[in-house]
């Protein structure tokens, strides 16, 4: 593809990043253990994000529901693990794994269903309408996580984290948590996934020009309305996924969650250029790294470093790092 | 038994949103000719294209391809069938580079090693702005490099029904010609062309057959050689002798 | 002479101007004709919104600009009046000041934003200032000993217009002459004008431009129009706007707050009252919001009674509790969008039309 | 006069604070129906509950206070969830003189410099959670260092904890944003600050709501002798507790500790109606009933809010935390609170806190923050 | 008199308009062919200061244009009908023209900066918008909004929009493109009633040669960005450059 003239500016965003805090932070085993949080913090951030970047990025539908994809996605994930306690409760790591597993697969489901009656009822009346997507899908939002609330109470529930995942492996002085390890494999392989499949296959393509020219795809000969669907629903599923890792993260479930997210994943796909997998990663680790930073340095900073990010880096490239579209 | 036509319409009426636009459109186009479809401006040429395409419904009448009736059928299943269509707009992507638009066409091809060599070269040599803009966004593309691209997308794959709308405005004459040798070639290899347009030359050059709206309606339909002939029809239909 | 009131934009359409004129009395005689302090608040909601609303819709319905930070202006507004009446004391002094200081503020900041709306895509801009409103009210919250922080500001306003203030011993009609009765006519006045005034602007020739910008800003830029200049002014306006109708809640209110007036909830209703209106047009501004804030403050009320009619089925009784009222809001929000794709006013007119 | 006596309950019903607020409401019922023995009514006056929901948002708490008032003829009014909304409400009980008996908003400038004669509050009040906890941490030779919420309840709260600190030393406070995710930085500051200190080291922490600060303890924090300690919470917090056997704190209430005829009505008539123990704000609402009633039966059913003021001043009730005592300064409910230690108990989904020993109120000198 | 002196764009490698020196005076019709892609609309739109150019400048009557905004252009007296069709799609046609009308207005930014007043209180406008109408045979489809006419009338009210604007330059990119043989000779006439008053300098793009031969007074021809033909009509298209490059006598190249 276009290996060639491949633009590797954004990606050294990350390690300049990194460098830059190195000398500030002071001792180098902080720093070690603040990058390394931040960049797994960030594949956390990225998965959750990734199913946006297909639904916001590449058909262009500013879905503000998609927080409630993730909020379910962990609530199911509850569920679950609530009934393979003995799996769970076990010390080998193994053991943990495998339950967590199955919990990730239903709650891809779920999500993934759900995201099918979504796409029907919200957001196919409005495709290419942003204003009325904004409205309707935070109509979705509401309509969810009251849901949400009915099913599983409006309180605060607890999703403790298996045991063999707690804790962290030491590396000299800084501590690395288990479970964000874990957070970067799986993040990784969605990245790996989502990315080969937008390079070797018309699937991205085809989005991108359906959302310039629905009749002219359909006029091809594609049925561009069962492509959106499946694309949705894949979004929804990877915001499920998301809503798994989000909530073994924070270890306990509020019905909000998913909204309280919403502005921090909008944020990492602007950065990433609306659409773009790479950018979207790169985003969620420099979000990821910066509120870290900030967070050691300048506690009462923090809440405004991921806006700042974005300013600035749509200041040096007023498209995100990787423009997908040109127009619209 | 199949019938001589390819594409049939019969009384079709279509209406879009309150307008009632289209009364009664009859139209025949035979297998393996080029049929022209002249009229005015607002005479329903681009309004019945878009009609057989699915692209609005029609409210009355019907729509066959073939022996096949596709008035209802969805435009992904009627452009399925084998038809091609170059819309009044280009229907270019202009976020895409004009390699990725031809790509879209090539349904065939999974990427762009996969299009079929032979029929590239082909089209690289009646539109030679294809292939030199092969990787810029198409959206910057001159307004007639933008149709020549429309076109060549129709026809990077064979089809058996091509439906062209205007294909030649903007095109400097030497592109004309060219496009002129393009549906001579595409003609002769079997193929069936139904072209609204304004060019006279081009189309007494190309035409077999022709049919004249106006008022959403057709109002003539006969051989274009006949129609050549006769200035007092053309007169009384189009307002001016070809 | 009410044709020139309107600026000549009639409501064409007898069912819409019925309902204006109903709407127009209703909150005229509100404090007559709907007795009790929870509806006299809800009456001074409306007015509220219907400037709040009417000015965003000079920003999105008139010139097609998605802006997230409206709220921001609007909260602007109500903590002018709420700190300076804070720090000043009760004294018309204070309040005119805090406007003054509120609207001086918005003018600069929506400067700001406006230039730099020319910079970024349509979408990025919805989604900078998506961040930046949401910065602005952690901003609001962390700034405590001036803000009063999360807890907000609890204030006093001058005597004339504080409920304390009885100008008359004996109620009329039910109803006691005090200051918060005042103080409603007070608003209620600033309602009329600020929506007669934004009606006038859309239908100036900068009005019109507007939409030419809004249709097709290449083409406007092309016969002459500098875009830049009819964008930013159409910022400030709205901002300066959203400011009085903060200001205008804060002396409803004498409180203010970071959810109060710097919510992204308000913002989406908003937005979903512009829609349910019918964008651009001011009289949607004004029959949508009437609409939804009633809707809203006595949706609960409603659900009580619902989920008594169905105590029975349980299921149905947990979707009808008031407690998820907001489940019936979300409904609300999209059902809105599926049947007033144009709004009331374009329904109406639409149909006026035939 | 009609003998009906109405009294608002307004919480946030709906809104972030939603689960507190039911436990409230599901508390003040039961208090009531126990305090009247079932009657529901005082001298003959039938009480009638109105209950109102804030949402959360103080602009509606402030207008339903006064519809309660004054539409609802509400003789005085119970609540809110939120600190916030009470501020709000506080002028609104000035203007219609009313009574207004604040449970559960921690803020203590509830009853601190907005204060006005008309506000009471059987809810702890932070400066009694946070001295509580300084009770129970206070010790020679013992750094501490705190980690709270950056807004109002946490800086309260870590401002009278220090107050309260005398033979302990702080040696640093973390305050960091109320919707913070990652807790890696702070941590990393807060084991900067301890890890070369000598003798015990704790982080006592204060938080509310979502957000789990225990996790810092992912960063191992053993390898450097540091503990964690913090107060008390809602049980579906408190399962994060169960990683931490041995941390000790002070609680307002758990629904083991208390050894009173009161609690335990309270726990027994809870499992029968949910089949769960009573929570946190539970047994809040169910002292505000009894203080109501209380009130109410001194009184004689006279509902005159002079009246009302004068005989709660001072008054003395019984709730599932033993007696309470409303002092004449700021209307402040005096309370006991429970010193505690975790023990990691497999029957419960929660860390059980097990009782070191019971904070008298007379152990505790809540400073009076209003000026009067 | 325009001018451009060494106008010059480049796009990445690609230089699409490169260094074109020419003037064109008032009462000349001025023909551009070329083939496609040759620059003919980028070189309108480094004049109307649609794109900057990367070398080069733009003058009118003497007086620089370059660094002008397109708007400030527009306002200095260049008007500009586009190739692809490029309008107000959801107003009507009368509104489209009359917003054209009022950017001719003087003072207080054509007055468009005029908050007060009352839009239909400004008849005059509307009847100059009216006038306009009638001269594209419009008038009749004056409420119609403008995404539901037919191609051809939309190319109709393209021009009106640059009638509208009274430039003393008068841009035309293929006014006719797509317009059927009846229709195209209103367009055509209006620009014949433009030859006639003799003040108007006027650019003509347009790839039909018939009505190029009729119209114009003078020709250039632009290949591959470059001006490399300028003079009577009869004699451009004689030469060879035009016979093969343009009118593809010979196999055409690119
Ligand atoms: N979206 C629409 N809404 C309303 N009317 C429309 C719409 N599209 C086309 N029409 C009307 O339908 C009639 C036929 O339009 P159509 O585009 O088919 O004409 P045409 O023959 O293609 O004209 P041209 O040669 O200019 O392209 C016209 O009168 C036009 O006004
Ligand atoms: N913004 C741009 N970026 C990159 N290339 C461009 C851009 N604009 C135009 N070009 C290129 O410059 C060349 C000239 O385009 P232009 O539109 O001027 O051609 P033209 O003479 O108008 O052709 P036509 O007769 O088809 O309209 C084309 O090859 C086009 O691809
Ligand atoms: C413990 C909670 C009820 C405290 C609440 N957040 C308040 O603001 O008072
Ligand atoms: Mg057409
Ligand atoms: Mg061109």
């Amino acid at each position: 593809m276009k290996t060639l003239d491949f633009d590797w500016k954004p990606l050294l965003l990350v390690p300049v990043l990194a460098l830059v805090a190195l000398p500030l932070t002071g001792s180098f085993s902080t720093w070690l253990t603040l990058t390394v949080a931040g960049l797994a913090m960030g594949m956390i951030i990225f998965i959750i994000a990734s199913g946006l970047t297909l639904v916001f990025g590449l058909m262009d539908v500013l879905n503000f529901g998609h927080g409630v994809f993730i909020a379910l996605g962990a609530f199911v994930a509850s569920a679950v693990l609530g009934g393979m306690g003995d799996w769970t409760g076990s010390q080998e790591v193994w053991r943990n794994l495998v339950a967590v597993f199955p919990a990730m697969l239903v709650a891809m489901a779920v999500a993934g269903a759900i995201g099918l009656a979504f796409e029907r009822f919200i957001v196919r009346p409005v495709y290419g309408q942003h204003l009325k997507q904004i409205l309707i899908t935070m109509g979705g939002m509401i309509i969810g996580e009251e849901l949400i609330k009915v099913i599983w109470g409006p309180g605060q529930i607890p999703l403790p984290l298996p045991d063999g995942l707690r804790g962290s492996l030491l590396v000299g002085d800084a501590a690395i948590s288990k479970y964000r390890l874990l957070a970067v494999a799986v993040g990784l392989v969605v990245f790996g996934v989502l990315a080969w499949t937008l390079a070797r296959t018309k699937i991205g393509l085809l989005i991108r020009a359906g959302v310039q020219d629905r009749e002219m795809v359909e006029s091809l000969g594609y049925r561009i309305g069962r492509l959106f669907i499946g694309v949705f629903v894949v979004g929804s599923a990877l915001a499920g996924l998301g809503g798994v890792m989000w909530g073994l993260f924070q270890q306990n479930l509020i019905p909000q969650m998913g909204a309280q997210v919403n502005v921090l994943i909008f944020i990492v796909i602007i950065i990433g250029g609306l659409g773009s997998t790479t950018g979207a990663l790169i985003g969620a680790l420099l979000v990821g790294l910066m509120t870290n930073y900030t967070g050691f340095l300048l506690p009462v900073a923090t809440q405004f470093a991921s806006i700042v990010l974005m300013v600035a880096v749509l200041l040096w490239r007023p498209q995100g790092v990787y423009p997908v579209a040109s127009s619209r | 038994m199949t019938s001589p036509n390819l594409l049939t319409l019969e009384g079709v009426h279509t209406h879009i949103g309150a307008y009632h636009i289209l009364h009664g459109v009859d139209l025949v186009v035979p297998k393996g000719q080029l049929t022209m479809l002249l009229g005015r401006n607002g005479a329903g040429k681009t309004t019945t294209l878009r009609t057989v395409m699915g692209l609005w419904h029609a409210s009355q009448g019907r729509v066959r391809f073939g022996d096949k009736d596709i008035t209802a059928l969805h435009t992904p299943q009627i452009a399925g069938l084998g038809i091609a269509y170059v819309p009044e707009n280009m229907g270019i992507f202009s976020d895409l580079t004009v390699k990725e638009n031809m790509l879209l066409a090539a349904r065939g091809a999974k990427n762009a090693e996969q299009m079929d060599e032979a029929r590239l070269k082909w089209i690289f040599e009646l539109f030679p702005a294809v292939q030199k803009f092969w990787s810029h966004p198409a959206g910057k593309l001159s307004g007639g490099q933008k149709q020549m691209l429309a076109v060549a997308r129709a026809i990077v794959e064979p089809r058996e029904l091509l439906i062209v709308d205007e294909p030649s405005k903007g095109l400097a004459p030497a592109i004309i010609n060219n496009m002129i040798q393009a549906f001579d070639a595409l003609k002769k290899s079997g193929v069936t062309v139904l072209l609204v347009e304004q060019n006279i030359h081009f189309a007494q050059r190309l035409g077999d057959s022709v049919a004249v709206m106006d008022n959403g309606r057709v109002v003539h339909s006969g051989s274009m050689a006949a129609f050549s002939a006769d200035e007092e029809l053309q007169r009384s239909l189009l307002g001016l002798a070809l | 002479m009410l044709k020139r009131l309107l600026s000549n934009d009639l409501p064409r359409s007898r069912v819409l101007a019925v309902l204006l004129v109903a709407l127009l009395i209703a909150l005229a005689f509100a404090p007559f004709i709907f007795p009790g302090v929870k509806a006299l608040s809800v009456a001074a909601k409306v007015l509220v919104f219907i400037v709040l609303v009417a000015s965003f819709d000079l920003l999105l319905g008139y010139t097609g600009i998605v802006s997230f930070a409206h709220t921001m202006f609007f909260g602007i507004g109500a903590y002018g009046i709420a700190i300076s009446a804070t720090r000043l004391g009760p004294g018309w002094g204070a309040v005119l000041l805090g406007l003054g200081a509120a609207l001086v503020v918005s003018l600069l900041l929506s400067l700001a934003i406006g230039l730099f709306s020319l910079r970024v895509r349509a979408i990025f801009f919805a989604m900078i200032t998506l961040a930046v409103a949401s910065a602005f009210q952690t901003l609001a919250s962390q700034l405590s000993d001036f803000t009063g922080g999360e807890d907000g500001l609890t204030f006093k306003l001058p005597e004339l217009i504080s409920p304390s203030f009885e100008f008359a011993e004996e109620p009329f009609l039910g109803v006691s002459l005090d200051g918060r009765l005042l103080c409603y006519y007070l608003l209620f006045v600033a309602a009329v004008v600020l929506v007669l005034a934004l009606l006038r602007i859309v239908n100036s020739p900068f009005g019109r431009v507007l939409q030419a910008i809004r249709e097709n800003e290449f083409r406007a830029e092309a016969i002459g129009y500098r875009v830049v200049v009819y964008r930013t002014t159409a910022s400030v306006l709205s901002a300066l706007f959203a400011t009085l109708a903060g200001a205008m809640l804060a002396i409803w209110l004498r409180y203010n707050g970071p959810d109060t007036s710097l919510s992204f909830e308000i913002m989406i209703d908003v937005l979903l009252i512009v829609v349910i209106g019918g964008m651009g047009t001011v009289y949607g501004a004004a029959i949508g919001a009437a609409l939804f804030v009633v809707a809203q403050s006595y949706l609960q009320d409603l659900l009580r009674l619902g989920n008594e009619a169905v105590s029975g089925v349980s299921w149905l009784a947990a979707l009808l509790s008031p407690d998820r009222w907001l489940l019936w809001l979300g409904v609300l929000f999209v059902l809105s969008v599926y049947y007033f794709p144009t709004g009331i006013v374009g329904r109406l007119r639409a149909r006026a039309k035939r | 006069q009609s003998n009906e006596i109405r009294i608002a309950h307004i919480y946030s019903k709906t809104g972030p604070l939603e689960a507190y607020g039911k436990q409230t409401q599901t508390g003040f019922m039961m208090g009531l129906n126990y305090a009247t023995g079932g009657t529901m009514t005082v001298n003959g006056k039938k009480l009638t509950v109105i209950e109102k929901d804030d949402q959360g948002k103080p602009d509606l708490g402030k207008s339903l206070l006064a519809a309660a008032y004054a539409d609802d003829k509400a003789a005085l009014a119970v609540g809110p969830t939120s600190s916030g909304v009470a501020l709000a409400m506080l002028p609104v009980a000035e203007e219609y003189k009313k009574i207004l008996l604040v449970e559960p908003a921690v803020a203590d400038s509830i009853t601190g410099d907005k204060w006005n004669k008309y506000i009471f509050r059987t809810g702890r009040n932070s400066s009694q959670d946070a001295i509580s906890n300084a009770v129970a941490l206070d010790k020679p030779g013992v750094s501490i260092a705190t980690l709270a919420q950056d807004y109002a309840f946490g800086r309260d709260g870590v401002k009278a904890f220090k107050d309260a600190i005398k033979k302990a030393k702080i040696v640093h406070e973390e305050y960091l944003p109320q919707n913070t995710t990652d807790f890696t930085a702070g941590a990393q500051r807060l084991i900067d600050k301890l890890k070369d200190q000598p003798g015990r080291k704790v982080i006592w922490v204060v938080w509310a709501g979502a957000g789990n600060p225990f996790k810092i303890a992912d960063l191992d924090l053993k390898r450097y002798g540091i503990e964690i300690a913090t107060g008390g919470n809602i049980l579906p917090a408190m399962a994060s507790y169960k990683q931490f056997p041995g941390m000790e704190g002070a609680t307002y209430y758990y629904f083991g500790i208390p050894k009173n005829p009161v609690n335990e009505a309270l726990v027994a008539a809870h499992y029968k109606e949910f089949k769960t123990p009573p929570d946190f704000f539970t047994a809040g609402g169910f002292s505000a009933a009894m203080a109501v009633v209380t009130a109410l039966k001194k009184t004689g059913g006279d509902t005159g809010t002079n009246k009302l003021i004068s005989t709660m001043e001072g008054m003395s009730f019984d709730t599932p935390k033993g007696t309470m005592t409303f002092r004449k300064e700021d209307h402040q409910a005096l309370q006991s609170m429970y010193h505690f230690k975790i023990k990691a108990d497999p029957a419960f989904a929660w860390g059980v806190p097990e009782l070191v020993h019971e904070i008298k109120a007379s152990e505790m000198d809540i400073p009076v923050k209003n000026k009067r | 008199m325009l001018e451009t002196r060494g106008l010059t764009v480049r796009f990445g490698g690609h230089v699409a308009v490169n260094d074109v020196s020419c003037s064109f005076a008032p009462g000349t019709l001025t023909a551009i062919v070329g083939p496609n892609g040759a620059g003919k609309t980028t070189y309108f739109n480094l004049i109307s200061g649609q794109l900057k150019a990367t070398a080069g400048t733009v003058s009118l009557d003497g007086r620089m244009l370059s660094g002008l905004s397109a708007s400030a252009r527009t306002r200095a007296g260049l008007g500009r009908a586009f190739q692809l069709t490029n309008l107000f799609p959801n107003l009507t046609v009368l509104e489209n023209v009359r917003l054209a009308v009022q950017a001719t207005q003087e003072g207080a930014h054509r007055r468009g900066l005029n908050l007060w007043s009352i839009w239909s209180d400004h008849r005059a406008l509307t009847e100059r918008a009216d006038r306009i109408l009638a001269e594209v045979a419009l008038k009749a489809k004056e409420h119609a909004t403008v995404a539901s006419l037919p191609h051809g009338d939309q190319r109709k009210l393209e021009v009106a929009l640059l009638m509208a604007l009274e430039p003393k330059v008068f841009m035309f990119d293929e006014p006719t493109a797509g317009m059927n043989a009846a229709e195209a000779p209103v367009i055509l006439d209006l620009i014949r009633a433009l030859k006639k008053d003799r003040s108007k300098t006027i650019l003509l793009v347009e790839h039909k040669m018939d009505v190029v031969r009729e119209l114009a007074d003078r020709i250039i021809v632009l290949h591959n960005g470059q001006l490399v033909a300028d003079g009577e009509p009869a004699e451009v298209i004689a030469s060879p450059v035009v016979q093969e490059a343009y009118l593809g006598v010979a196999k055409e190249p690119a």
